[in-house]
């Protein structure tokens, strides 16, 4: 029997779609066809469409950011896996507007071929397409990784930043221009006390020491670089958020929007006490945590980690995370 | 799909093309599976010969819809917009996708000349390859199909303004041929078989086969075009 | 080293508030002395508080509920523990409002007796008080057990429809009848296929055979009246639905509010194909799936569980459902 | 807190009741945990003398507040308001706070009358064995501290009217102990003790004993009003 409450033929992904387009019937709809979402009532000053799509098993990633303020259209692939291109290319053709769609990618060598392959179609069909690649994963960063840094927690402050631009009514080239210096300037970090299981096998991804943290962990149950030892969460904390504030470098005084993720299987009371010493760290360095989101946003089915993202903000960026957003997984 | 009035007299038929090359995947999907198996997760072969199956539907399909139910009447460009869809739409794994945008690229260029000409296929050919760089991020020497599509390519740009079409293709697919032996002496850079290291070396990529298959059956059908499948 | 991610000298429940009350400063404030929050901005048409709390651990039950439409104030205790009847009589003095305050309670003895007392203290400083008892559990539903039924996933649907009501202007007796009412036409029943990690040992608080669900558990993880074989989710779920159909014995046609909770661990993919068997199983039956909440709204630590919750709801019931509500956790 | 001019003579100090009571449960504060550890979790000496310190804390800060530092000047019901809330405030376990609903009572009857009369022992000790009851849902019988506030209150209500308060308090002990002991031979139907069925058979409750402490002490200073401790 499987470790996951499932009916164990392959019909985990289709099932849990068709529950999700079932209670967000308000938001969207579920292409039977070819499997994608769609946002039943996007922003009509928007120009250009918004689409992203990945493996399943990261959710609300994406198709809870669907909806007015967000993502027009998201692509679920199975658990782990790049959705197909075709799914992409139709899904793009039901998002776009008049001028095309643009895409938000998590670098991943599946990913990036699949999107890629349904944005040279859409070319062919003459529909502008442009791409936002997101590579926010500062455990990766290194230059003997030839693939880049991963697209890991950072892409749902992306895509809601560009949600709200899209809905200013900025133009496809615009867009791509603001969403890349946004991933720019956003960085992650993620640790992990306990791998997710693993769907076909039931057992854990990978098994660590209970003295032990897999520091740098990627949302696919990949093992990090690194393994340290546990230690309290105050220095945890301190030393991921160190890292971070190095790469994304604030400016003295300048404001950060803050992401605190749970993994899967993090409980909101140790997300919430990581904020708190998250937010005393940035105090004292004199960097204002201006907006927080603290919950489950980038999963790695039930892995029991946290990731930290820190996106170096300015007044723009503020607004434009302040905008509305209606969606299953975020709403103000 | 719409009939065309004046293909070029030097154009070869694309329906038999499609036809050769569905009939010389069956031939060769044992070999591709256990290279695929040497140098990847085996399943090249069925990827391949999956896409090209299908496509055989579409042919089958777009022909009985055609007046008569003749291949003379049809777009020469149909089929091989029908393999780029059965490539792109039904077949997963990496090299299903790249083989459909190839198609693709080669349908718009021989809808642009009006016929498989020797300048449509060499505008195919690489748009296709740029295509397949673009999204699969590969360079010449990572091991990849690209190693046998880059020097048929470069074959096809550097032959004569003239060529007829079988010459050319002669000169592509040699050059592909030249380029998949080539790969057997390569580290894997991209794709799959790259986790590999040295134990995929001496063995040629799959993938390129594919190609130099693709570019032979063309060839074959100049050389031969009393197409036996047609 | 503790297994949950903290800093080991018991400050995880009050790091976690705080990080908690900074996040959501818009919605409410913490009282620093007496550990109770308190929503900034309640309708003003409310003539009654409405009061909940409980052990931590359940998160986002009951802080994530405290906002404008909900409560006003709730009283969180330590992990699995009853809040302090001082706690919850401060909490009760800050929310009271001209016609007093209306305590939600979970049927659990300490919880009970906590706020036993502290209705005794406001009645004695003249303050009016009720209570609601919400003790929804199907699995303790039997003569042996003299405590009653306890108080589990139906709390959420009584705490949102008591403070959709309370926004209307409802009086302290009229409150506390509606919501007796509600919690009377409410079942749940939960499985868990692992227990959640016990924050003192760090090990599973039972263990459970890979073929075994635990069928009828707690959110305080205790084990189950019953253990049952694993079976696919299909018929897991319509035994479950079956039984509580059977309690809630909604009228031919009618509707039903329906919560389907994640108890820590379960994965969204999962909820959402639950709630796909389910309304398949509803629709067969004839009932009306009318109002769905699927994620997790009452939980237990990191258990590896779900609970299914049927309300028998009426044309009022769902119009104190759609009213608007804005908390950390519930927001529409 | 204001000071009172017209306490009625035949009334008794509160401030010497819970003085007698902070030393009282100080002297069984052993006894009361080695009961505790047979049938609970042994942590009932230590609630009742946490709280008991507490109200005493909370007595002297008041005296010191009120002019000369006299207890006579003090409003009868304050020391049974600072014993109501150093146990409903300071301690955990069940026992605490419901020790203190009961100084609750007892406070607001002897505010109403004005002193530490019969009349208002009566009331108090009712009104806090029913609040008790309504929060904890204990019956006379279940082994509880009931099992002697129960009888204490049945005793106080037959006394005759005009009793006076050193009458009433013999007899509520009295009634109080008899309780006590009568619990020995209960099964324990609510509280931590439920757990232990027949294993808590034969131990007298903790919590019914230190109810019986508290009335034994009002009965002890009114017997001896030269109050030691004073
Ligand atoms: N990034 C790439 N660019 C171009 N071709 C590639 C790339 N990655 C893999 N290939 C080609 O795909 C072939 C394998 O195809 P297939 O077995 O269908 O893919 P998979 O690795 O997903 O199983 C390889 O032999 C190689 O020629
Ligand atoms: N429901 C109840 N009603 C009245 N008294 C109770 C109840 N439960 C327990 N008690 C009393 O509390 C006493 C134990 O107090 P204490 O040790 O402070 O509590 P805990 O069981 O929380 O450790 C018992 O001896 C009993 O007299
Ligand atoms: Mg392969
Ligand atoms: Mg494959
Ligand atoms: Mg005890
Ligand atoms: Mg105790």
């Amino acid at each position: 029997m499987a470790a996951y409450f499932e009916n164990g033929d392959g019909s985990l992904v289709p099932d849990a779609l068709r529950g999700f387009a079932r209670t967000h019937a308000d938001l969207l709809t579920l292409d039977p066809d070819h499997g994608f979402l769609l946002a039943r009532d996007p922003a009509p000053t928007r120009r250009v469409g918004l689409l992203s799509g990945g493996g399943s098993g990261h959710e609300p990633l994406h198709s809870g950011y669907v909806g007015r303020g967000m993502l027009d259209a998201a692509c679920p692939g199975l658990v782990f896996a790049s959705p197909h291109n075709r799914q992409v290319y139709e899904g793009s053709l039901a998002a776009a507007r008049a001028e095309g769609v643009l895409h938000v990618v998590k670098n991943y060598t599946g990913d990036r071929i699949n999107f890629g392959i349904a944005a040279e179609r859409l070319a062919h069909r003459g529909v502008p397409c442009a791409r936002v690649l997101v590579d926010d994963d500062l455990a990766t960063d290194s230059a003997d990784i030839v693939a880049g840094r991963r697209g890991t927690g950072g892409t749902v402050l992306v895509e809601k930043l560009l949600g709200a631009a899209a809905d200013t009514g900025l133009g496809l080239a615009e867009l791509q221009e603001l969403g890349t210096r946004l991933a720019a300037r956003c960085r992650t970090l993620a640790v992990a006390s306990a791998a997710h299981t693993a769907p076909t096998t039931g057992r854990p991804a990978f098994v660590l020491d209970p003295e032990e943290l897999e520091y740098g962990v990627g949302i696919h149950g990949e093992r990090a670089p690194k393994t340290v030892p546990r230690e309290p969460l105050g220095p945890l904390v301190e030393r991921m958020a160190t890292a971070l504030l190095d790469a994304v470098a604030p400016a003295p005084g300048s404001p950060v929007i803050v992401l605190v993720n749970g993994l899967g299987a993090v409980t909101p009371l140790e997300l919430y006490a990581v904020h708190a010493q998250l937010c005393a760290l940035l105090d004292r360095r004199g960097v204002e945590p201006a907006r927080s989101l603290v919950g489950e946003y980038v999963t790695a089915l039930d892995m029991r980690g946290f990731s930290l993202t820190l996106l170096a903000a300015d007044d723009r960026t503020l607004r434009l995370y302040d905008a509305p957003v209606r969606t299953a997984a975020l709403h103000w | 799909m719409s009939t065309t009035t004046d293909t070029p007299p030097e154009a070869f038929s694309t329906d038999g093309w499609m036809r050769r090359f569905v009939e010389s995947t069956r031939t060769a999907k044992g070999r591709l599976t256990a290279l695929d198996q040497e140098v990847g997760d085996g399943d090249f072969g069925v990827n391949l010969s999956t896409g090209a199956d299908s496509a055989l539907r579409r042919l089958d399909a777009a022909r009985a819809a055609t007046a008569g139910g003749a291949a003379a009447g049809m777009d020469p460009a149909a089929p091989l917009e029908a393999a780029a869809t059965a490539f792109l739409d039904e077949v997963g794994g990496t090299s299903g996708p790249l083989f459909g945008l190839l198609f693709q690229s080669l349908a718009a260029a021989v809808a642009d000349a009006g016929g498989a000409t020797t300048p449509a296929l060499t505008a195919g050919v690489a748009e296709g390859l740029a295509a397949i760089r673009r999204v699969g991020d590969a360079a010449p020497g990572d091991k990849t199909l690209v190693d046998a599509l880059h020097p048929a390519a470069e074959a096809l740009r550097a032959a004569p303004v003239g060529t007829p079409p079988g010459r050319a293709l002669a000169l592509a697919a040699d050059a592909a041929w030249t380029g998949v032996r080539g790969t057997a002496r390569l580290r894997a850079r991209r794709g799959r078989s790259s986790y590999l290291g040295e134990r995929a070396e001496g063995v040629p990529d799959p993938g390129a086969v594919g190609v130099a298959l693709l570019l032979a059956s063309a060839q074959a059908v100049v050389d031969d075009p009393g197409d036996r499948l047609g």
